[in-house]
């Protein structure tokens, strides 16, 4: 297990370059230019002066392995020396966002909290539903609880976000003034005032976000609980003696998670890079929203680093959804 | 066995037959089935019985409300020209619900057959050719790991014209974004297909085929792909639903079509601001959207039963 | 006045921006979001106020040349600071941090954005502790440009030191906290999210501001802000709400906040392509001087297209109290309005249709489409994504068909439209469209930079990597001529008759330029904040100083 | 074996059914049985003949729906299992009855480790402490015979050949000394020199434990070296039971008979051509209503085609149900 | 029929067919499943030949790879005088038509989604260049012959019971009228009085078209019933080969012996009387088989030789091959 870990991960390195490379000619091909938001008075002069400065002057095989040495080296200095106190970085150029001409890494530590909070919250609590209703749907299937959970969960699955946001905003914060519209980040929690602040203003994001992983992750897991309630060592185990909800809540669910936890672990990607429009709607300010703001400025160095920290995500959550399986499943051993 | 007749064939069981002779049993799937057939016939027959440009602006007859509005005694603005009410433009609600429909419908189809060609195509290929096989689906992951809206932005660049040359400016936009969300959905397929295809080539009629002597390429046409048909239709009406929710998200980050073409989405979006005053313009194009994908899915629950032939047989 | 008392009294304010500032100096960023946020922190010597008139801030009085303070022959100014200035850390402000600012500004590795406000300036010397003098190369008729405003705010020499030239990019800690002699001091910046704000203790005025602690928002949507502002009341003050009128009305009927306006000087304008962007022209003739355009060359076509179209109804659909319909390019401040220019204001359709008979574009071939000599009027009509451009276009659209010309809409992510990339065919400077419509406006109060931008030379060419802001490509000696008088004369009356006979020249007499609307500017406050007074010359924040809370919604 | 002795399980009329789309099908017809303290009772049919269905019913193992157990009753203990509340049956089931499966690859959970499965029972019917289940169960596994069982306790079901997952699936039935075991065919998965392994196996649990067994099989060599009586069923319903010498030297039914001589033997004279059974066996979608075996069958009659027969004794433990007298070559009276 | 002198139609020397094991961080091939280690035999032209063993002993594979269905390690086969040993399988697509083989299951061999006739068609398809009447005629007279009603071309598989499945895969197996026909384990799914009808078919056809069979099986009975010459397989190899009647008779090998003993007796009075040889333990890992003879682990009669040298294969007596020691001995002195 351990071998095919390395193994994977090894394999993982040139497939990462290789998308940082794809994601780097990417934007270099995209339209648009960091000057986008200067006002139209700059005269063009100026503009050109300050792209300039921002290092684009310079052709893209000369950025590229800059940024590489930037992301893979430099960075990990700053971390050390942070941690450490130590000097190995000795003042080399981080990665400078275009926009905010301040260190990258640092804009998305601060926006970490907020991003996990939220967003992480949301899909916690999402699969937290989620897993009653899919077990519940199964095991009653065509009950109305059952066709209720799928028409319920359905509906979550197709309603866009900026409509649903929206909605919850015009109900909960403008009608019945409940709860809070916009998202304060600086919020920290210290005692059971601020706690139960926090809670009202993440209830609603994350109620959005988590409407769409319940209705994934329930569909999964009930189509993967009915797949297991047929098998043969159900009837063993009823053959057994044991109740029913040792039956169900041990022997078929514990088979039964094993596709499950890989589904779950293969959309967390998914959700950090796709809770943008939820991000703007409640004004979170999450990562979400700091890669679609760093798009439309086109800051090339923000989007970049984001989107390959995403891709590492991805294809990190891809080794550990199979490693994942490998140790739930005690029939898989990956050599 | 009765031998009246003994070398009159017998009329052939086609087994789409039984498909739908199961199909029908799942509620469910028939009632999806049906709206869906409605909602075509809605926006593909509609505009011909009810022949109001989308696009027609009168002003003066601006943000009136749907018929029913008025005929519970309110006093709202209505009018029969226009059942469903107009926008702040004075553009018929019906109208651009039917237009808007149009293309929604029209993406989600052609990027849902595009992911799904896609997907079949690379999921085949990688699962029959053990050569290919690690290749392609590294070329997966990588696909999954780029993210869509630069991706869009670049193609919108490299593409707009010469597609606006050729295809004309909506069709080529359309051409666009369908190709833009066919090309970055397709991967969850090919996974799925690709798994099939592997534990496919491991039964035994696929060895007996290659006993026969059938080269790969009937090989696929022939045993493979019809075994992944139910799958791959399961996909398909996932994709389907997941195409026209792109398209809206799309809107919503104004990447979409242009103003002056309207889809379910940007529909639904540009009403958002007035939701409270004007409830019915969120409701109609939210409504179409969230039964439409309700439909489809469902509609995928019965094919998923109908087409695995344990459920069937029975 | 109710609100005198001490510094700190009224608590907590909340603001907020749907555009995220990144950055607290205003000399990295132009972004507007950017300059009026640090408004709250570092200021200029001089201000405009909401009429376009000077006040001074840091600065003892305007310099003019009736006090002596701008020489007779316009090239030098000289600035007094106000006595006994703190910076927030509580150090002196000396004359030795203006000439700073200017050096950080004009070092040309530095990619300063407001490097046009240093525009001819020779050299910036402190005559001693609190007198600056400014020199120009010639004669500068208007000599307000360095320290002036928003844009041009005065930072702090010694918190600034070691971010000369490139190193400008790399003091985080600076750009994110300026040390400033604003009203409230940074305590936490959250780029594009969030600034916590408290009130500056060395703050020149002992009993401002009136809020202890300032809460600056960022991100999100116009609609989201309103709402914030005028229906649930989370925030006090909500900046430029570009929503549909219907949209603001009904917001505020909640009677939480109140809507303010005022105008400016952006236009809403369709500009007219001069020259052929047809993509079957090689690159290089395509869109430039090379090749003039099939139709919109022809004066009559221009005009007829601007009759067509009916100003107020674009208003009131579009913008409501804040705009107007205007014919002219400069629409203030009032010294420089061509009060004249009014023929465009009526929509004449039948006008424009007789108008484009005479000129011998006639449907000769029954298709609803004019044309003469083959060339149909067939135009394609671009501008940046945004609802109300859209419901514009989409109106437009309706009135052109009116009256024989088919138009084509596109619209183009506005980052990308105003990006300026040389390699996009997108952008509003190549213009490879027939028609594009957006709005631009002039810093300050004096439109010679502004008129000046329609030189022959300053059109956007491939040799020129496609900068340059005479978008249309007009050129004209005679207009080139003007704009070098308007350049070398400082006398007031003959600066406006010279203005206004350039916006003259662009608009009523070539139609070149085809002004829309005159788009104010709306913002909301709470109804329990007072103090409010929207600027359109400065930063809105400009007065946030005297801002306070009324009412006992604390 | 006294014939007298009580019999621990009592099988009467049994009738199950199962509701499918395309109508009911009568999985089990009537079926009475029972068996005595100690006796191995074989029970074969060919696929389909509702064998397992018979065998699930008592202990309510059918997924409901489909199945429908319509009437009848499995005394045990003195209790009806078709009529007690689900507490009881679960005290019955793995308690009481032990059930071993025909697939040893899919019947045990493959991610617990045998031994937790093992000890589950034990903890639950026998409510014994984690430390005495695991002793327990050790000595379950010695008992079937498999090698290094403390060690083997913690390992996982895939990790057994298919032989000795049917050993542990036989460790998991007798984990509570059940008076009766149930087991569905337990060799057909394995191979010849397993299956010997298997069957000496239980021979010698049944000297030792001394409980009853009812072995269900297709393979009539099986049931020929350990069973004591037979019961040969055809479409849901019991067409002949009789002493396992009875039965093979002296076979009343048709199918019996014909089903004994379909089968090659390696000992013997070869026979140039096998006998077959020509025919399908039938589909029960409708409670029979005639002989299910008539229309393969090489002696029948009208009578066949007009009533369903009983079963008729025979003398000696032995009935048939069949209209035909094979002793007297003549059908029975009506 | 024995007597008359014989050829070999196929004719298999030394196969080795040996599935590589990748493992370690590189996905080495660190080993080889020998599935079918070094097996020769010889069939005879018109002759059925028996090959037993326990599961996992590799029959199968034997099977397929004498059809060439795999890409085999090395040996040599040849049959009806070509050696297709290193033929490419391109060329060998043309040969296909005198070499066909009958599955096992027939439910997994016949592809669910073509009816019956396109199943038969499907060699006529892709060897023969018959106008679709001819091809639906010759399908009709192979369903004659295999005993399907022609009615039913038009149905699909499932429709069919499991011995009218076999039947069908029988059919598609004659469209080519093959010389050899490999039939893996072709009754072991079916209930033992289907089994019959299908051991009969085989019989009548190899009588009528003078076919020759490799018949795969695990059922002892029916192979003594129906092959002419049986061969033994334990772990990769042949342990023991010889005409039918010895074999039962008088087998010689004690892996024989106890396969023989294993088999239950369907006659009360012998099976009580009988003595079993139960063997003990499993069989060991075909990538790990034991060093000298393979039946070393459970042998009832091994002996020191057995654990290190490997036993020869060879000819004890005329017409009878066994691979064991203690018949090599005796053969040693007596020469
Ligand atoms: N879940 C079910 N739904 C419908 N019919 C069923 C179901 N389970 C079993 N049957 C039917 O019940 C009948 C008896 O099946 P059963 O499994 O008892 O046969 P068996 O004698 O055990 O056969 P085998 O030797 O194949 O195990 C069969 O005709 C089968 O089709
Ligand atoms: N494609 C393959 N890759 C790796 N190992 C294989 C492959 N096919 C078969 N084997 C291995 O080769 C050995 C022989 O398999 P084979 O299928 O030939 O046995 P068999 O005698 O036919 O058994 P059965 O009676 O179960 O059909 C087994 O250990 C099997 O695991
Ligand atoms: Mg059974
Ligand atoms: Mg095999
Ligand atoms: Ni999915």
């Amino acid at each position: 297990m351990l071998i095919y870990t390395i193994r994977r991960l090894l394999i993982s390195i040139p497939t990462l370059l290789f998308i940082a490379f794809v994601i780097f000619m990417l934007l270099e091909l995209a339209p648009g230019d960091p000057m986008a938001q200067m006002p139209l008075t700059i005269p063009p002069e100026v503009k050109e002066k300050m792209r300039l400065a921002l290092g684009l002057g310079e052709p893209w095989w000369v950025r590229f392995p800059l940024w590489l040495k930037q992301f893979f080296i430099v960075e990990p200095q700053y971390w050390i020396d942070n941690a450490f106190g130590t000097n190995f970085a000795d003042g080399a150029q981080r990665i400078i966002s275009f926009q905010s001409r301040s260190p990258v890494f640092e804009i998305i530590a601060e926006r970490m909290p907020q991003t996990l909070w939220v967003v992480g919250m949301s899909y916690v609590v999402g699969v937290l539903i989620a897993l009653p209703i899919g077990i519940i749907s199964a095991y009653r299937q065509y009950s109305v609880f059952d066709q209720a959970g799928t028409f319920v969960s359905m509906i979550g699955f197709s309603v866009p976000p900026f409509f649903s946001g929206v909605l919850l905003i015009v109900i909960f914060s403008v009608q019945l003034k409940w709860l809070p519209s916009i998202y304060d980040t600086t919020h920290v929690v210290s005692d059971w005032d601020s706690f139960v602040f926090q809670l009202r203003q993440m209830v609603m994001p994350v109620m959005v976000l988590a409407l769409q992983t319940t209705a994934q992750v329930s569909r999964y897991m009930r189509a993967s609980m009915l797949d297991n309630l047929t098998q043969d060592y159900v009837r063993t185990a009823r053959a057994k003696g044991m109740t029913e909800s040792v039956v169900v809540l041990k022997h078929v669910l514990r088979n039964s998670m094993i596709p499950v936890v890989t589904v779950i672990a293969l959309g967390i990607p998914a959700i950090f890079g796709g809770a943008i429009i939820t991000e703007q709607i409640f004004k979170v300010n999450g990562l979400g929203q700091l890669l679609i703001i760093a798009l439309q400025g086109n800051d090339i160095p923000m989007v970049m680093t984001i989107t390959f920290l995403l891709a590492v995500l991805i294809v990190m959550m891809n080794l550990i959804a199979d490693v994942l399986y490998g140790i739930l499943d005690p029939r898989i051993r990956y050599d | 066995m009765t031998d009246a007749t003994l070398n009159a064939v017998e009329k052939p069981r086609n087994q789409w037959w039984d498909v739908w002779a199961q199909f029908r049993t799942h509620k469910g799937a028939v009632a999806g089935l049906c709206f869906l057939i409605f909602i075509t016939l809605f926006v593909t027959l509609g505009p011909v019985l009810w022949d109001v440009d989308p696009g027609k602006l009168n002003i003066r007859n601006k943000n009136v409300r749907p018929i029913y509005m008025g005929l519970f005694g309110g006093d709202a603005k209505v009018a029969w020209a226009n059942p469903m009410g107009t926008d702040n433009l004075g553009r018929d609600i019906m109208a651009n619900i039917m237009a808007g429909g149009r293309v929604s419908l029209a993406v989600g189809w052609t990027a849902m057959i595009l992911a799904v060609f896609l997907g079949t195509l690379i999921g085949v290929l990688a699962g029959y050719f053990k050569r290919l096989d690690g290749l392609l689906m590294r070329f997966t992951d990588l696909v999954l790991a780029l993210p869509l809206l630069p991706l869009l932005l670049v193609m919108m660049l490299l593409f707009r014209d010469p597609l606006r040359a050729t295809f004309g400016p909506e069709n080529g936009i359309f051409i666009l974004i369908v190709t833009g969300i066919g090309i970055t959905s397709w991967m969850q397929t090919a996974r799925i297909v690709r798994g099939d295809v592997m534990a496919l080539k491991e039964r035994e009629f696929v060895l007996a085929a290659r006993s026969i002597g059938t080269p790969a390429r009937r090989m696929i046409t022939r045993h493979l792909l019809p075994n992944v048909m139910s799958p791959i239709m399961v996909s398909a009406t996932l994709g389907l639903a997941t195409a026209i929710i792109t398209e809206s998200a799309l809107s919503f980050l104004g990447l979409g079509f242009p103003s002056d073409f309207p889809t379910w989405g940007k529909i639904l979006f540009d009403s958002v601001d007035r939701m409270t005053a004007f409830p019915e313009r969120v409701i109609w194009p939210g409504l179409a959207i969230s039964l439409t994908v309700l439909a489809v899915n469902y509609i995928g629950d019965g094919l998923r039963d109908a087409l695995d032939p344990r459920i069937r047989g029975q | 006045d109710a609100h005198e008392g001490e510094r700190g009294r009224d608590g907590q304010l909340n603001i907020i921006y749907w555009q995220a500032p990144s950055i607290l100096n205003p000399y990295l960023s132009g972004g507007t979001k950017d300059i009026e946020a640090s408004s709250l922190i570092i200021e200029p010597l001089a201000r405009y106020d909401q009429t376009g008139a000077m006040v001074p801030y840091l600065a003892e009085e305007i310099p003019t040349v009736g006090n002596g303070g701008v020489s007779e022959d316009l090239t030098t100014i000289t600035w007094k600071l106000k006595e006994g200035l703190l910076w927030s850390d509580g150090t002196p402000v000396t004359s030795a941090d203006v000439v700073f600012t200017a050096q950080y500004c004009m070092d040309p590795e530095g990619g300063c954005a407001q490097l046009s406000k240093f525009d001819g300036v020779e050299t910036v010397e402190a005559l001693d502790d609190l007198t600056v003098k400014v020199t120009f190369g010639a004669a500068q008729p208007n000599p307000y440009q360095p320290f002036m405003g928003g844009q041009s705010p005065i930072i702090q020499a010694a918190q600034f030191a070691e971010c000369l030239g490139a190193k400008a990019p790399e003091c985080t800690d600076a750009n994110f906290g300026p040390i400033g002699t604003g009203p409230f001091v940074v305590t936490d910046f959250r780029t594009n999210d969030v600034i916590e704000l408290v009130a500056n203790d060395n703050y020149r005025d002992p009993s401002k501001p009136a809020f202890a602690t300032v809460t600056f928002k960022g991100g999100g949507d116009a609609t989201a802000a309103g709402r914030a502002v005028l229906e649930t009341g989370e925030f006090d003050y909500a900046w430029n709400l570009q929503l549909a009128p219907d949209v603001i009305a009904s917001m505020a009927e909640a009677g939480v906040g109140t809507p303010v306006s005022a105008f400016g000087t952006l236009v809403e304008r369709l500009e007219m392509n001069m020259t052929d962007p047809s993509p079957s022209l090689e690159e290089g003739v395509r869109a430039t001087a090379a090749a003039p355009h099939p139709f919109l060359s022809d004066e009559a076509v221009r005009r007829a297209l601007s009759m067509a179209i009916d100003r107020d109804l674009l208003v009131e659909v579009g913008y409501g109290q804040a705009g107007r319909p205007t014919c002219n390019l400069v629409p203030g401040p009032e010294i420089y309005a061509s009060t004249e220019n009014t023929g465009c204001l009526v929509q004449d359709i039948e006008g424009a249709n007789a108008l484009l008979d005479d000129a011998g574009w006639v449907d000769s071939n029954g298709d609803g489409i004019r044309e003469k000599d083959g060339v149909e009027l067939r135009i394609l009509y671009q501008t940046s994504t945004n609802a109300v451009r859209q419901d514009f276009q989409a109106l437009i659209k309706e009135w052109w068909g009116e009256i024989g010309v088919e138009t084509e809409l596109r619209n183009i992510d506005s980052s990308v439209f105003f990006g300026g990339d040389p390699g996009s065919p997108d952008t509003f400077q190549r213009f490879y469209a027939d028609v594009e419509m957006y709005a631009n406006n002039f810093d300050g109060t004096d439109p010679q930079a502004y008129l000046g931008q329609y030189t022959c030379d300053k059109a956007p060419k491939p040799e020129s990597q496609w900068q340059g802001e005479n978008i249309n490509r007009f050129c004209d000696p005679a207009y080139d001529a003007l704009v070098a008088e308007l350049g070398a004369t400082a006398d007031q009356a003959e600066r406006s008759r010279i203005a206004i006979a350039l916006n003259d020249m662009l608009t009523k007499d070539t139609m070149t330029i085809v002004p829309l609307v005159d788009r104010g500017r709306v913002s909301a406050h709470a109804n329990s904040l007072a103090g409010v007074v929207l600027n359109t010359w400065d930063s809105e924040l400009w007065n946030a100083a005297d801002w306070y809370r009324v009412g006992d919604n604390r | 074996m006294p014939d007298g002795a009580l019999p621990v399980l009592d099988v009467r009329d049994l009738k199950t059914v199962f509701k499918t789309r395309s109508g009911e099908v009568h999985a089990v017809n009537d079926v009475s049985f029972s068996l005595r303290p100690g006796e191995l009772l074989g029970v074969v049919g060919e696929s389909g003949s509702g064998k397992s269905v018979t065998m699930m019913s008592l202990l309510g193992l059918l997924p409901s729906p489909p199945a429908d157990v319509r009437n009848g009753s499995v005394m045990f203990d003195d209790k009806d299992l078709l009529n007690v509340d689900a507490e009881t049956l679960r005290k019955v089931r793995g308690g009481k009855i032990g059930f071993v499966f025909q697939d040893p690859m899919t019947s045990l959970n493959p991610v617990f480790t045998v031994g937790i499965q093992i000890m589950e029972p034990l903890r639950k019917h026998m409510s014994m402490s984690k430390k005495q289940a695991a002793v327990r169960s050790q000595e379950l596994l010695e008992l079937v015979g498999i090698p290094d069982a403390k060690r083997r306790l913690d390992d996982y079901p895939h990790q057994f050949s298919g032989g000795m997952r049917q050993r542990v699936m036989i460790a998991i039935a007798l984990a509570c000394d059940p008076q009766v075991l149930i087991a569905d065919e337990p060799t057909t998965a394995l191979d010849v020199t397993i299956q010997a392994q298997i069957l000496e196996l239980m021979k010698e649990l049944r000297t030792k434990l001394g409980m009853a067994v009812i072995w269900i099989t297709h393979d009539l060599g099986v049931i020929a070296g350990i069973a004591d009586r037979v019961m040969v069923m055809y479409g849901g319903q019991v067409v002949e039971h009789a002493p396992v010498a009875n039965l093979f030297n002296d076979p009343q039914h048709p199918y019996t008979r014909a089903l004994l001589k379909t089968i090659p033997t390696i000992h013997g004279e070869r026979a140039a051509r096998l006998t077959v059974i020509e025919g399908q066996p039938p589909i029960m979608t409708a409670a029979p209503a005639s002989c299910p075996f008539r229309d393969r069958c090489d002696v029948a009659f009208d009578r066949c085609e007009n009533e369903n027969p009983q079963r008729y004794d025979l003398g000696a433990g032995h009935d048939a149900a069949c209209f035909y007298n094979a002793r007297t070559g003549a059908p029975r009276d009506a | 029929m024995l007597d008359t002198p014989q050829t070999p139609l196929v004719s298999v020397r030394d196969l080795k067919m040996h599935f590589p094991i990748h493992a370690g961080l590189l996905r080495r091939r660190v080993g080889e499943v020998k599935a079918v280690d070094g097996v020769s035999f010889d069939v005879m032209e018109g002759e059925t030949l028996g090959l037993v063993g326990e599961s996992g002993c590799g029959k199968s594979t034997c099977g397929r790879a004498v059809l060439r269905l795999y890409d085999i390690t090395s040996g040599e086969i040849t049959i009806d005088g070509a050696e297709i040993g290193d033929t490419s399988q391109s060329k060998l697509r043309k040969m296909r038509p005198t070499m066909q083989m009958v599955f096992q299951d027939p439910q997994a061999s016949l592809n669910p989604r073509m009816t019956v006739e396109a199943i038969i068609k499907e060699p006529l398809d892709e060897h023969t260049k018959l106008s679709e009447a001819e091809k639906r005629e010759k399908v009709g007279e192979l369903m004659d012959a295999v005993g399907l009603n022609r009615q039913f071309a038009k149905r699909y598989p499932q429709a069919f019971s499991g011995g009218q499945r076999q039947r069908i895969g029988i059919a598609r197996a004659l469209a080519l009228n093959p010389k050899f026909i490999v039939c893996d384990e072709p009754i072991a799914a079916l209930d033992v009085s289907i089994q019959a009808q299908v051991v009969n078919l085989l019989e009548d056809l190899q009588e009528q078209l003078g076919l020759t069979y490799l018949f795969i099986s695990h059922d002892l009975s029916m192979v003594r019933h129906i092959a002419t010459r049986v061969a033994v397989m334990y772990l990769g190899k042949i342990v023991e080969l010889a005409p039918r009647e010895e074999l039962y008779a008088e087998p010689l090998h004690p892996y024989t012996k106890a396969l023989l003993s294993a088999v239950p007796e369907p006659d009360p009075s012998l099976a009580t009387s009988n003595e079993r040889i139960v063997l003990q333990g499993d069989v060991p890992s075909p990538a790990n088989p034991p060093e000298g003879c393979n039946f070393c682990t459970r042998c009832p009669s091994v002996m020191d030789i057995c654990k290190t040298v490997e036993p020869e294969y060879f000819e004890v007596a005329p017409g009878r091959f066994t691979a064991c020691h203690l018949y090599q001995n005796t053969n040693d002195t007596a020469d």
